[in-house]
């Protein structure tokens, strides 16, 4: 079997976005929301390293440190928020918030 | 550059990174000293807010008083811009900060007056707590960070600090459902489209090999042939511009703005209006004019599009819509696409005039986000007299009807703020408007010009509807209470707004020194 | 040619044209609160001043000089080369006269049913801009003012009108403002567009057209810019349906001074701005303008026949009478020019003083509908007369203001427009049509009970409508003074025109000398 | 003296301006004495003009007054300005003349109305506006007369406003005239671009010298023939007048009959230089649809039973003959007849006033008859100008009308037998009118009835201010023929008096059959005339033959009816339209376009769900679209 490449490396990270981005679209249940930001995230970090390997440059790695704690950052906000909502109503589905619209 | 090199600290100009370090140590006090320390009297914690803004601000007028003689250059390592520029919009985000912590605590003020009578409570926190004014000044760290950021990595951190206290900020309402909504909403759109952004970095890091603004400029521009081909690198700069186009509000990722606005607490959506919209709109003309000069030819139509669609859809988006802070949301996003037209104005790379394209927008969104902190501070005001008549739906039209019998004086103050919006001459908004016109045609963008002028109109009528029901509807409330902060915010408003739509001289001298950014 | 002339006096004259009904309007607003008593005579006093100056400029107006004068130049806003430039030239005196001595008519002769201190600021606030816009000699100045007065007669309107009054004035707004739109783009365009040719960016309109050189292509889509703005406030068919319906909602005042003043911005920019600044691209649109004026004067006529609000009547009426000076003005010769002008103050004066006697009617019988009026003159014989003659000036009967300004016009277009003006003049039958009509209706017939009280004219109103009578009658006798003044502008302008293309004045009767 | 002819109009406008301001003061009946004083005293002025020009050489008989300069505007400058010569004077003459003497009359007819100082108020200014139009140095000074004139008729026909059928006859007989005007307009607008000037001298001039092009000239021409159609009701714009007979009977005398119907006679002399000089159709165009209004307001005349209706058509028709004289080039000849006809048509209208007057406002002639013995002065003066219309010798008429037929027979035989026609039908319809009114049985007894609150109904002769102009009319029409007599060139004064006006128009019939032979003409116009009473006598007096009055004829060949019902339909059909299209369609897609962007708001709306991930929807389609954009321009590069 081949050598994989980087360019093998970033086919499988942008799979992983799109696989992600859907995964925003058609999932309800605001914690698996979270769940596939993380991953798309994520995958942008798997092509970050992939890349700064190819140009063997460090930015690149250190870049992700950033990301991850820029997600944890966001888990730990997102968890509040829901928090703060269940607070008022037993079960919750992104769809149940639709009270602003128009 | 290579690994094995010895690490060698950036210089690092203390005093040019002051306005920073004062935003997040006002932070850091009120967090620190604020929760060891019991509830400080009312009003205090918007004090110190204030405060540290203000100084951050002084400091921030200072530099850029300074940099009239001397040239614009970038701090540590060329990671953070020092010019005209991104100092004007850290000067009007502190300005923002200043505004919004006095409207903070006067809500609070206010819904502590009124006791625990749960409808009397008003939005915004039911009593006055450190948390949000600690948050307005991270947000306004990051977005201070955003607007200078001379680097996609720093760009993004900014944009990271600015969201996450804004979604908190949105949903600090605690007893409206919507805040809530409008606070998740926020974070799972803002985080989904962080992601892009995100990506974009990586791929144009990917192909040149920088993240530094300035650095892909020169990539870009000398003729060696790019590690990977232009369409992974224009790849990369379109998911750069979803991310900032959703951070601008522009159509078609302009959709959790109306949900946002109305659902967050009043003085929260007028900051978001505010520096939320310059931080956006000033990185992202940044990022193109900085980073991507070669590849103007390529962005400026996709920003046309967007202009065009952005404009038109705000304003008839705007016009259906039955209650005013909707109206407002609209109406900013068609105000966006405004600025827009500064933006492709400034895509012009070879016109002499591209540079009026990069000031018009810079002066376009400051003047705006006067209008947006007067107009949302003037909506509060009358939510929250509704609010305590019981009203359920406090900032729907109706809630304005009659104002001008009960409070003439407020009435003609808020009318001058839409009048503004609409455009009308002797005001800043008609400067503004003017300007990126002005920029337009100078760069013989004549369609644009001509639809942005008539989507003004369209949106115009938005703004006379609110006018009528204040002036020509009869009064079906009591005298509206406006307390001081609430004039105070609508006086220094109106006196901005008048004074630099007669006079914008000051203001557009400096046009020529803003367009010039750091690289 | 049209180069500012240098009469310059220490006081500026003009600027205080603009100003004192400002302050006016300030004073009405903060200090009328404390006396209410005091309002009207603040804002009456402060528009007979405004109206003293005016008469005071034009006594002192050089009538053998064509440039502008009383010339007040400023730094504005230097950045975009914007100066405060105020002039005056023969098309313009009469027009500010106009202005200056409606107003206080207006303030003098009719009262609001409620809230007097707005109503009262926001009237001066409209004289300020009114006066503004016909004396300013900077593009954006102009643009300034024709955009702001938008806003007092908004709420004039929305505020003081009649049932329909939200939607009468939402529709002027916006579709005024539409109009400004490309007016605005248009006037950016030319200020960079002549750029190169000036040596800076300037909007100032005589720098523009003196030294300005546009492209043939440039000048033309510039002047449609202009045109499209202009025509929507004179308003010219297609885009006249706004006017019924301001002119109908609007209160008394209201009407009076749209159709005194107001409408006269179109006609007024399209000549100063329209013709001055784009010869070529003028003479070039004349056939369309042409067709479009007498589309106008024969279609307002005739929708105005049909009419059974005798406001709504009159306003038609103003469609038909605008298209006639629009006419005059492409027309282009001495005569046509120098008529449009004078009509545009003949028009200001008699329609003016039909939709006062409108409104008095109104205030008597609360109702505009014709069929709801009959045999009046039985029992108001005076005020039938005075709207006799107001209305045969509106005819056009000679020896009355109204036939000097359209014989004018259409002699002088003859040459240049000869089939627009035999078409046009049939509309001199039907305004006699449409107007003796509406008058035996309304004032002919045997009175019935409901309209057997009417009351007849009461003292204050009869010496307003006499000063509208005395200028009927003096200017239809002897209009030679007001020609004398308007002609050497307009003879200049046209000089420029030739000048700048290839057009030549017809030379009348040639073969007759 | 002939400087002081500003005078002339400016004292009646005084007497004008005068009753506007206090006229109700002044009241009965000093109003009406002041107004008579006036135009006498102006008439007197006029009369002192005429002696001044007659002592002066003939070819200087031509004044001009300026009084200011009215409009001037580079090439175009127009005075204010008077013409004293031959021809204004003549008609000034009359004008003021006839005019006092209708003042005088008015006076007793008019008693005891509530409005009657404004009566004379209108009278007045009617007279100041005529002598305008007749003195007038150019066609804008004539045109100001010309519409002042209009105007007055109008507020004098619909004097009883409050009776709908005058105000409608006062709003019709306006704008009938304004189809005129928009020809004297027009013309005053090619003159100015041919001519460079509307004034006379210089028109007649130009035309004269051939200066313009011929088309120039017969437009000129033909337009102010147009607006003479109107002002001197002709075909097809004639049907104003005989509703104008709605107004009190001195106007139908001074304004329907004896001035400003023969405006457009004295417009056509005024420039008939210009007429000479245009194409011949356009002579040839006047004197037919003179000839054809002629006829065709005769018959009509000959069917109507409203005394004052007869006589309106018999106006029509007698100006039809002198437009007939116009076009045959017989310029005199219809000056001539305009003055002869304005004695004793005001006569016979005036006649007809006192009729009426005596009869309590009975205008119908079935319910007259018999009423020699009730009214004598009335019906003595009235046969007097029956006889002078009939064309009987030796009266004015005859003369006159002689005059014309001569001119017409040398021009055109057809026109001519048209004339005879006419004539024959003049005396048939006017026989008849005075038998119904003042022969035959009594037939107003069972008026009575209608007139009861009068009591016992008696026909009363008028008060003496009325009959006096009857008589000086009558004695007019007795010699007025002596102004211009065939016999021999030295009794043409009127000819003579002329010459410097229509030398170059007028036609010479010199060495033509027709020249030769007047007298044979002059024996055949007599037979004519008598036929015409003879028959008439027959049918009506003794009731040999039936009357023939159909009813095509008393409705005027329903011209009017037709005229009526196309404005009323197509024409108010096509307004109404007009106005729909201008509510539905123009208006429609203003308020349309706002619709449109409220519509597309609505539907945008809707996209806007409030679910988040529809939300995440569109930013992720957003980023698609932008990315093909994008690398679809990469891999271009």
């Amino acid at each position: 079997m081949p050598e994989p490449t980087t360019l093998s490396y970033l086919v499988v990270a942008a799979l992983l976005f799109v696989i992600g981005a859907f995964g925003v679209m058609v999932r309800r249940n605001p914690l698996v929301m979270f769940m596939c930001i993380e991953l798309m995230l994520n995958a942008v970090n798997l092509s970050f390293v992939a890349l700064a390997r190819e140009l063997t440059d460090i930015d690149g790695q250190s870049i992700v440190f950033f990301v991850l704690v820029v997600a944890a950052a966001e888990v730990v906000v997102g968890l509040g928020l829901i928090v703060g909502i269940m607070r008022n109503r037993s079960s919750l589905t992104a769809d149940d918030l639709a009270e602003l619209k128009g | 550059m290579d690994l094995t090199g010895d690490f060698v600290a950036p210089s690092i100009d203390w005093y040019a990174l002051s306005p920073y370090i004062a935003l997040l140590g006002g932070a850091l006090v009120l967090l620190l000293v604020g929760s060891l320390t019991p509830r400080w009297p009312r009003g205090w914690y918007a004090m110190l807010t204030a405060l540290t803004a203000g100084a951050a601000g002084v400091v921030a007028s200072l530099q850029f008083a300074a940099l009239a003689d001397d040239a614009p250059r970038s701090l540590m390592k060329g990671v953070l811009a020092h010019d005209r520029f991104g100092l004007l919009a850290v000067i009007a985000i502190c300005a923002a900060v200043i505004i919004t912590s006095m409207m903070a605590s006067d809500v609070a003020v206010s819904a502590a007056a009124a006791g625990d009578a749960p409808s009397a409570v008003a939005d915004g926190a039911q009593t006055d707590s450190l948390e949000p004014y600690s948050l307005l000044l991270v947000a306004a760290l990051g977005a201070a960070i955003m607007v200078t950021a001379n680097d996609l990595v720093v760009s993004f951190l900014g944009i990271e600090i600015l969201s996450i206290s804004l979604y908190v900020l949105a949903a600090s309402d605690r007893r409206r459902t919507a805040s809530h909504e409008a606070g998740l909403k926020y974070f799972v759109l803002g985080g989904f489209s962080s992601a892009f952004l995100l990506y974009g970095i990586a791929l144009v890091y990917g192909t040149t090999g920088q993240t530094n603004l300035g650095g892909i400029a020169v990539v870009l521009a000398d003729e060696v042939t790019l590690p990977r081909n232009d369409a992974m690198l224009l790849a990369g700069v379109a998911l750069l511009l979803v991310g900032f186009a959703f951070k601008v509000s522009l159509v078609p990722f302009h959709s959790w703005t109306p949900d946002v606005y109305h659902g967050a607490p009043t003085y929260v959506t007028g900051f978001m209006a505010s520096l939320g919209k310059i931080a956006a709109i000033v990185a992202l003309v940044r990022l193109f004019v900085v980073a991507f000069p070669v590849r103007a030819d390529d962005w400026r139509p996709a920003v046309f599009v967007l202009a065009v669609l952005t404009l038109v859809v705000g304003s008839v988006l705007a016009i259906v819509q039955t209650d005013v802070k909707r109206m407002l949301a609209y109406s900013s996003i068609s105000h966006a696409g405004f600025m827009l037209v500064g933006l492709e104005a400034a895509g012009h790379i070879g016109s002499s005039s591209a540079s009026e394209g990069t000031s018009s927008t810079l002066i376009y969104v400051v003047l705006y986000s006067v209008l947006a902190l007067g107009s949302f501070a003037a909506v509060s005001i009358v939510s929250r007299t509704a609010t305590a008549a019981g009203s359920t739906n406090a900032t729907s039209l109706d809630a304005f009807k009659g104002v001008a019998k009960t409070n003439p004086v407020f009435a003609l103050g808020f009318t001058v703020l839409l009048l503004a919006q609409a455009g009308v001459p002797l005001t800043s908004g008609f400067v503004a408007k003017f300007g990126v016109i002005r920029a337009a045609v100078s760069t013989e963008s004549y369609v644009l010009a001509i639809l942005a002028m008539v989507s003004a109109v369209i949106a115009a009528y938005l703004y006379l509807r609110i006018m009528v029901s204040m002036w020509l509807s009869d009064s079906s409330s009591a005298r509206r209470t406006v307390s001081f902060a609430g004039r105070v915010t609508l006086a220094a408003a109106v006196a901005i707004t008048l004074v630099l739509g007669v006079l914008p001289t000051y203001l557009l001298r400096l046009s020529e020194s803003l367009a010039s950014l750091a690289r | 040619m049209l180069a500012a002339s240098s009469s310059t006096i220490p006081f500026p004259v003009l600027t205080s044209l603009v100003v004192v009904p400002l302050v006016g309007a300030a004073l009405v607003i903060f200090f009328g609160r404390a006396r209410q008593e005091w309002t009207k005579l603040t804002a009456l006093l402060t528009s007979v001043t405004t109206g003293a100056v005016s008469l005071w400029v034009l006594q002192a107006f050089d009538s053998s000089e064509a440039g502008f004068q009383f010339v007040s130049q400023h730094e504005w806003i230097p950045a975009w080369g914007i100066s405060w430039h105020l002039g005056i030239d023969g098309i313009s005196l009469f027009l500010v006269v106009l202005t200056g001595v409606l107003f206080p008519l207006v303030i003098a002769g009719v009262d609001p049913h409620h809230d007097e201190r707005p109503y009262l600021a926001w009237l001066l606030v409209l004289e300020a801009g009114v006066m503004g816009s016909f004396i300013s000699l900077d593009l954006f100045l102009f643009f300034v003012f024709f955009e702001i007065v938008l806003v007092p007669m908004y709420f004039l309107i929305g505020g003081w009108g009649y049932d329909q009054r939200v939607y009468a004035a939402t529709k002027f707004f916006l579709f005024t403002m539409a109009g400004s739109a490309f007016l605005l783009v248009g006037i950016v365009a030319t200020a960079l567009l002549s750029r190169d040719s000036v040596g800076s960016v300037t909007f100032d309109v005589v720098a523009l057209a003196e030294t300005g050189a546009l492209s043939v292509t440039q000048g033309r889509w510039l002047f449609v810019a202009f045109a499209i703005a202009f025509a929507v406030k004179v308003p010219l068919f297609p885009v006249h349906t706004w006017l019924p319906d301001a002119h109908t909602q609007a209160p008394t005042a209201g009407s009076v001074i749209l159709a005194g003043v107001l409408l006269k911005m179109g006609t007024y920019g399209l000549l100063r701005f329209g013709v001055y600044l784009f010869p070529e691209a003028s003479v070039w649109a004349r056939p369309v303008l042409y067709t479009l004026a007498v589309i106008g004067i024969i279609y307002g006529a005739i929708a105005a026949t049909m009419q059974t609000d005798l406001k709504r009547l009159v306003a038609y009426s103003s469609v038909a009478h605008l298209g006639f000076i629009v006419l005059g003005t492409f027309a282009l010769t001495d005569q046509a020019v120098t008529g449009g002008v004078m009509q545009m103050v003949n028009h200001g004066v008699s329609t003016g003083a039909l939709f006062l006697l409108v409104g008095m009617i109104y205030e008597r019988r609360h109702t505009r509908q014709i069929a709801e009026l009959r045999g009046l003159q039985q029992v108001a014989p005076v005020f039938a007369g005075f709207f006799m003659v107001v209305m045969l000036s509106s005819i056009g009967l000679p020896g009355l203001n109204g036939f000097v300004g359209e014989f004018l016009i259409l002699i002088g277009s003859f040459d240049t427009a000869r089939w627009w003006v035999i078409v046009a003049t049939t509309g001199v039958i039907l305004a006699a049509l449409y107007l003796l009509w509406a008058y035996q209706r309304v004032f002919h017939g045997e009175v019935d009970d409901a309209n057997r009280g009417f009351a007849e004219l009461r003292p204050r109103e009869g010496a307003l409508l006499f000063v509208f009578v005395a200028i009927i009658v003096f200017t239809g006798v002897y209009p030679k003074p007001m020609l004398s003044r308007i002609e050497p502008s307009a003879k200049a302008l046209i000089e420029h025109v030739e000048s700048r293309t290839d057009y030549q004045r017809p030379a009348q009767g040639e073969a007759g000398k | 003296m002939t400087d002081l002819v500003w005078l002339v109009p400016l004292l009646p406008l005084v007497g004008g301006l005068i009753l506007v301001v206090f006229g109700a003061r002044i009241g009965e009946p000093r109003a009406g004495w002041l107004a008579t004083l006036l135009t006498a005293s102006s008439f007197v002025v006029t009369v002192l003009v005429y002696l001044d020009l007659l002592g002066m050489p003939a070819e200087e008989r031509s004044h001009v007054v300026s009084l200011f300069s009215w409009i001037p505007v580079g090439s175009l400058q127009i005075d204010f300005a008077l013409l004293a010569d031959p021809l204004s004077i003549t008609m000034a003459l009359f004008v003021t003349g006839i005019g006092s003497l209708i003042h005088l009359y008015a006076i007793g007819y008019m008693h005891g109305d509530p409005k009657f100082s404004k009566f004379f108020l209108y009278l007045n200014l009617f007279v100041f506006s005529m002598l305008a139009l007749v003195l007038g140095e150019n066609l804008l000074v004539t045109f100001l007369g010309w519409e002042g004139v209009g105007a007055c008729s109008y507020f004098l026909i619909s004097f009883w406003h409050n009776r709908d059928s005058a105000a409608v006859a006062g709003k019709k007989a306006f704008v009938t005239n304004r189809i005129g005007d928009w020809g004297v307009m027009t013309a005053m607008f090619v003159a100015f671009s041919a001519v460079g000037s509307v004034s006379y001298k210089a028109i007649n001039e130009a035309a004269h010298e051939g200066a313009i092009s011929q088309t120039a000239i017969s437009a000129i021409a033909i337009l102010l023939f147009v607006g003479a159609c109107g002002k001197s009701a002709q075909l097809p714009l004639y049907f104003w007048l005989p509703d104008a007979m709605e107004g009190p009977t001195p106007v139908s005398a001074l304004i329907h009959a004896a001035t400003m119907v023969t405006a457009g006679v004295f417009l056509m002399t005024r420039v008939g230089p210009v007429l000479a000089e245009s194409y011949g159709w356009v002579p040839d165009t006047i004197a037919i649809v003179g000839a054809a209004t002629a006829l065709f307001a005769a018959t009509i005349a000959v069917a109507q039973h409203d005394i004052k209706r007869v006589l309106a058509y018999s106006t029509v028709s007698q100006l039809g003959f002198m437009f007939l004289a116009i076009g045959s080039g017989a310029y005199v000849a219809a000056i001539f007849h305009m003055v002869t006809h304005a004695f004793f048509k005001a006569l016979l209208f005036l006649g007809s006033g006192s009729v009426i007057h005596g009869m309590h406002h009975e205008q119908d002639m079935r319910k007259m008859g018999a009423l020699r013995a009730a009214m004598p002065v009335t019906a003595f003066t009235f046969i007097i100008g029956w006889l002078a219309i009939a064309g009987v010798p030796p009266f004015a008429g005859f003369w006159s009308k002689d005059e014309i037929l001569l001119y017409v027979y040398a021009d055109n035989r057809l026109l001519y037998v048209v004339g005879m026609v006419t004539a024959l039908l003049t005396a048939y319809y006017m026989t008849r009118q005075v038998i119904l009114v003042f022969f035959g049985e009594a037939r107003w007894h069972d008026a009575a009835g209608e007139h009861g609150a009068h009591g016992d109904f008696r026909p009363h002769e008028s008060p003496k201010v009325m009959l006096i102009p009857l008589v000086v009319l009558s004695v007019l029409s007795v010699v007025g023929g002596g102004m211009q007599l065939p016999f021999s060139k030295d009794l043409h004064f009127l000819e003579h008096w002329l010459e410097p006006v229509v030398e170059e128009a007028e036609r010479s019939i010199k060495g033509t059959w027709a020249y030769d032979n007047k007298y044979v003409l002059l024996g055949a116009a007599i037979v004519v005339a008598l036929t015409g009473i003879a028959l008439s006598v027959a049918v009506y007096a003794k009731r040999r033959l039936p009357a023939i009055e159909p009813k095509v004829l008393e409705n005027a060949w329903f011209y009017d009816a037709t005229v009526a019902r196309l404005v009323g339909g197509p024409g108010a059909a096509s307004f109404r339209g007009v106005t729909l299209f201008d509510a539905r369609f123009v208006d429609g897609a203003v308020n349309g376009a706002g619709a449109v962007a409220r519509g597309l708001g609505g539907v945008v709306r809707r996209s806007q769900t409030g679910f988040v991930r529809a939300y995440a929807v569109f930013i992720a389609l957003g980023a698609v679209a932008l990315l093909a954009w994008f690398v679809w321009r990469g891999w271009l590069a």
